[in-house]
């Protein structure tokens, strides 16, 4: 029947949209199914040729009118269904795609396998990177607007020093990380020595 | 360092002049909408008699109200333009002033990072440094989230722009420059993957992304009706008798309004909460005289 | 999508939080800090790269409250403010007089006695009196552990009345006074995702012909069919 | 809502028992009989973005003589019949036990086609079934998604270190004793739940976390 393979997309679609349905978890895209959009494609020039037929039969004979038009609705209305299962999977897959590219801080190179995306979609993450790159620059450029959306808590915090770390420099000067000595940081500059180990958050 | 740093600040407060006189000034009545802001400022710069409040507190609270209306709204509210631009070049102008600070700190060696690193010297830096964290947060979340709306009004906010014959002004009030930009640029983009995906493919009389004739409308708008809730604030500038909309009985101050779909007149009491639909107050979110939580 | 989905329909706690954190709070300042900033305010203005004082501005206050402080007498200021400055030990924070055991005592009675009302607890108890709990622990005179108590007792004793009132769900509207931020925050998902759908119902059950669908139907603009009454094209089985 | 709406979509794609009131050749494929006609009366099943425009449209009130027919002459394509959803064995077990109901075997989206088919008829009656339906079920879907199980215990009489041990149980649909209500669930009420599960966890994480 006209119209199964539009919905096998859909119910595509609606796992996609359950997988990435969970938060904080980074957005993936499974494969671009070229084959039955390509299907669907193929369907809808077989409904475009009913349509001209019926077109041109109707105006030929009158006295069939209802049946024309009858198969002339049915057919437009599977035309319609068609378009609306194609453009509602690629809109959810482009909404996904911005996703990723919001989640990678205006970057285009996430963790999704290109090879999984169409030529077009491809060309559309580079485009909407490049979007986004733009707008961080101009008039919104102290923002950081592809920043963290959490809101800041203990931008500064008290960390004591597990190993002898030398010395850093930071906005505040130098800081001399000897063993056992406490400090008040910013958390932001000592984000990376905290995970490896020199210091302890107290 | 040959910038003064007075100089920045007296530019500062020149800059808020005219915007801040109408913060206070204004009837307020229209606090939150922004056309009405752009009408203020210009008689505000043909009047520059008046004297200013600068009340960088009340910028800050009005931007948290925007955020909180915006992220709870069904609709794209309009862009606060001056507000927004006030607080921008207070964030530009904080962050040249701690970077001075700061460099200014370590030139004269004054950080004594021996103890703790607990010098009172930094206390203010600090300081600054937070709250100029927080103030970028809510700016930045309140844009996102606008810019979230913008993509999925795409094609309305492009049918409100054409409606308004060819011009943007209408679209330019609701939206800054930049999301201008960026609704612009992101809808051509969506329409070119679209186009070269599949509606090239269809025959053309089914081309179109904007087809309102179909079985289904093609153009998503708002959910005008969505279920919000609602804290009842009262006129933005507490004048309770100066509201005709207000209604007094006994102690309490309510407003009317109407559930149309259902016949249903409801009382907002200054100062309770309700789960309403969104269309019944938006007028009066409009107005300030109610409030998003 | 710029705003991940899980923000579009409500507030994440650390949002409510950070609303929270923007409140006033009365603290007494263990410093004092004012006197240096009026010598060099009412001077003419120095211009030394060591006088910092008057460069320190904020941009969500109008005053700079750490050249205000004088120890041991009370001032206002942001509650993530005075969070910073306990944290460095330069305060000590008024804890509110509601967060008392006589006071919460009060509102434990008030909210076993009405079991359709909610007492009019500050809108913002539930995250205060987590973050003071926490980070101010020494302030309270009252034994934190009886304050907990307390507080989640009126968590418990509110969150019973909240599911019963939510039998009263429904397409027109709810009054919810004295809920706070957070109950609102953690009930909206389920209250406003199942008032939609009851609204949608009921509004599928009018009849207002123009959002009929089929009305605007013409799927051939050439063509103009008739449309025939969905009443009479239904049967019943 | 709205176009691109994936459960929309799907449930247009919900298939109701038509019957055909003219005899259309060439529509056989409907019915799986590619190239036959479909005859008058003959009854089949159709998605409903299909059957809900066939029911409104019909023959042409035109006639080939030129005279005008009736509304109620004009005969739709097809008549749309009640589906399983809404069949008189559905409304009596909905009266009789709504909580216990498997709605999602009925139809994965029962509500969302609920509202497409009163809409249909302005049919106030199911309207009121399916209102009571919801509300009744709204109340268990609230139960199951608040109970997250926090060892609170633990944490009270400690007043410095607060070492909270928390888990929530119905994390995943399915996966544990009391879920068999959960998995009753259409597609409408599983995303009440899911996002009113995760406000009330994290509500909870963060009250009892540090």
């Amino acid at each position: 029947m006209y119209g199964d393979l539009a919905n096998k997309l859909v119910i595509e679609a609606k796992r996609t949209q359950q997988l990435n349905g969970k938060p904080n978890k980074a957005t993936k895209l499974p494969m671009y199914n070229d084959e039955i959009v390509r299907n669907i494609i193929t369907e809808v020039n077989q409904l475009k040729q009913n349509a001209e037929f019926l077109k041109e039969n109707e105006v030929m004979s009158q006295s069939e009118n209802k049946v024309v038009k009858c198969q002339y609705f049915v057919n437009s209305l599977c035309l319609e269904r068609n378009k609306r299962c194609l453009l509602a999977y690629q809109r959810l897959r482009c909404d996904a795609l911005d996703s990723m590219i919001w989640e990678n801080n205006g970057m285009d190179s996430s963790n999704q396998d290109s090879n999984d995306l169409s030529h077009e979609e491809q060309e559309y993450l580079r485009e909407y990177a490049d979007l986004i790159t733009d707008l961080k620059v101009g008039a919104l450029s102290d923002i950081d607007i592809s920043g963290s959306l959490t809101p800041p808590s203990d931008v500064f915090i008290d960390v004591r020093v597990l190993k002898d770390a030398g010395e850093i420099q930071t906005e505040y000067g130098v800081f001399n990380l000897i063993k056992d000595s406490q400090f008040f940081v910013r958390q932001s500059d000592v984000e990376r020595l905290i995970q490896q180990g020199y210091l302890q958050k107290i | 360092m040959d910038v003064n740093i007075d100089d920045i600040l007296a530019e500062l407060d020149q800059d808020t002049t005219a915007v801040d006189y109408k913060v206070d000034a204004s009837s307020s009545q229209n606090a939150i909408n922004s056309t009405n802001d752009q009408t203020v400022l210009n008689s505000s710069l043909t009047n520059t008699k008046i004297q200013p409040t600068i009340s960088l507190e009340k910028d800050y609270k009005l931007l948290l109200r925007h955020w909180q209306n915006e992220r709870f709204s069904p609709e794209l509210l309009p862009y606060p333009h001056l507000l927004m631009e006030r607080l921008l070049r207070r964030v530009s102008t904080q962050i040249e002033s701690i970077e001075l600070i700061s460099m200014n700190l370590i030139d004269n060696d004054n950080v004594d990072t021996s103890k703790n690193g607990n010098n009172l010297n930094m206390l203010p830096l600090l300081v600054m440094e937070a709250e100029l964290e927080r103030v970028k947060f809510v700016i930045r979340s309140f844009i996102r989230c606008r810019l979230s709306k913008i993509d999925k009004f795409s094609l309305y906010l492009r049918t409100i722009r054409d409606n308004e014959g060819g011009n943007d002004r209408s679209i330019n009030g609701l939206l800054s420059e930049s999301e201008v930009v960026y609704h612009q640029k992101h809808f051509n983009i969506l329409l070119k993957i679209f186009n070269n995906s599949i509606l090239q493919h269809l025959p053309s009389e089914l081309q179109a992304i904007n087809d309102t004739e179909g079985s289904v409308n093609m153009i998503d708008a708002p959910d005008w009706d969505k279920f919000v809730f609602v804290l009842v604030t009262g006129p933005p500038n507490s004048n309770f008798s100066e509201d005709p909309l207000l209604i007094k009985s006994q102690d309490k101050f309510y407003y009317n309004v109407t559930v149309e779909e259902l016949n249903e007149d409801i009382e907002l009491t200054v100062g309770s909460i309700y789960v309403l639909r969104y269309s019944v107050i938006k007028t009066l979110l409009t107005d300030g005289k109610v409030q998003l939580i | 999508m710029a705003l991940p989905a899980h923000l579009q329909e409500t507030f994440s706690s650390e949002e409510v939080r950070f609303l929270v954190e923007n409140e006033p709070i009365k603290i007494f300042p263990r410093i004092t800090t004012k006197t240096m900033a009026r010598t060099t305010s009412n001077n003419t203005k120095s211009h030394t790269n060591n006088d910092s004082s008057t460069r320190h501005t904020l941009i969500t206050m109008n005053k700079f409250p750490l050249n205000e402080m004088i120890a041991m007498k009370s001032m206002e200021v942001s509650l993530w403010l005075a969070l910073l400055l306990k944290q460095q030990n330069k305060c000590n924070i008024i804890i509110p007089e509601w967060l008392t055991v006589n006071s919460l005592d009060r509102y434990v009675k008030y909210e076993t006695k009405y079991s359709d009302r909610f007492s009019s607890l500050p809108w913002n108890w539930l995250v205060l009196s987590k973050i003071l709990f926490e980070k101010a622990y020494d302030d309270f005179n009252d034994p934190v552990n009886e304050l907990r108590q307390r507080i989640q007792d009126l968590r418990e004793l509110r969150q019973v009345k909240v599911l019963k009132g939510l039998s009263y769900l429904n397409e027109s509207h709810l009054q919810l006074d004295n809920l706070s931020l957070t109950e609102i925050n953690e009930l909206r998902p389920f209250i406003v995702g199942t008032m939609n759908k009851l609204r949608e119902v009921h509004s599928a059950s009018l009849d207002h012909t123009e959002t009929n669908e089929g009305e605007n139907l013409n799927i051939d603009e050439d063509a103009s069919f008739g449309s025939a009454n969905y009443d009479g094209s239904r049967m019943v089985t | 809502m709205g176009y691109y709406d994936i459960d929309d979509v799907l449930t247009d794609a919900c298939e109701i028992p038509c019957k055909f009131k003219h005899d259309i050749p060439g529509l056989g494929y409907l019915e799986n009989n590619p190239g036959k006609p479909i005859r008058n009366n003959s009854k089949l099943l159709l998605p409903l973005w299909l059957a809900r425009i066939l029911a409104i449209v019909g023959e042409d009130p035109v006639q080939e003589d030129g005279t005008m027919l009736d509304d109620a002459e004009s005969i739709p394509f097809v008549e749309l019949m009640t589906p399983d959803a809404f069949s008189a064995k559905v409304i009596n077990a909905i009266k009789a036990d709504p909580v216990s109901l498997d709605v999602h075997s009925i139809s994965p989206h029962f509500f969302a086609l609920a509202i497409k088919w009163i809409a249909l008829f302005n049919d106030k009656e199911l309207a009121a079934i399916v209102t009571e339906l919801m509300l009744q079920r709204a109340q268990e879907i609230n139960n199951h998604a608040s109970s997250v199980t926090i060892d609170v215990k633990r944490q009270i009489d400690i007043t410095g270190d607060n070492s909270t041990v928390y888990s929530t149980n119905a994390g995943n649909l399915g996966n544990n004793n009391n879920s068999t209500f959960l998995l009753t669930l259409d597609e409408f009420e599983k995303r009440v739940y899911k996002q009113a599960h995760e406000s009330y966890k994290d509500a909870k994480r963060w009250m009892y976390h540090k």
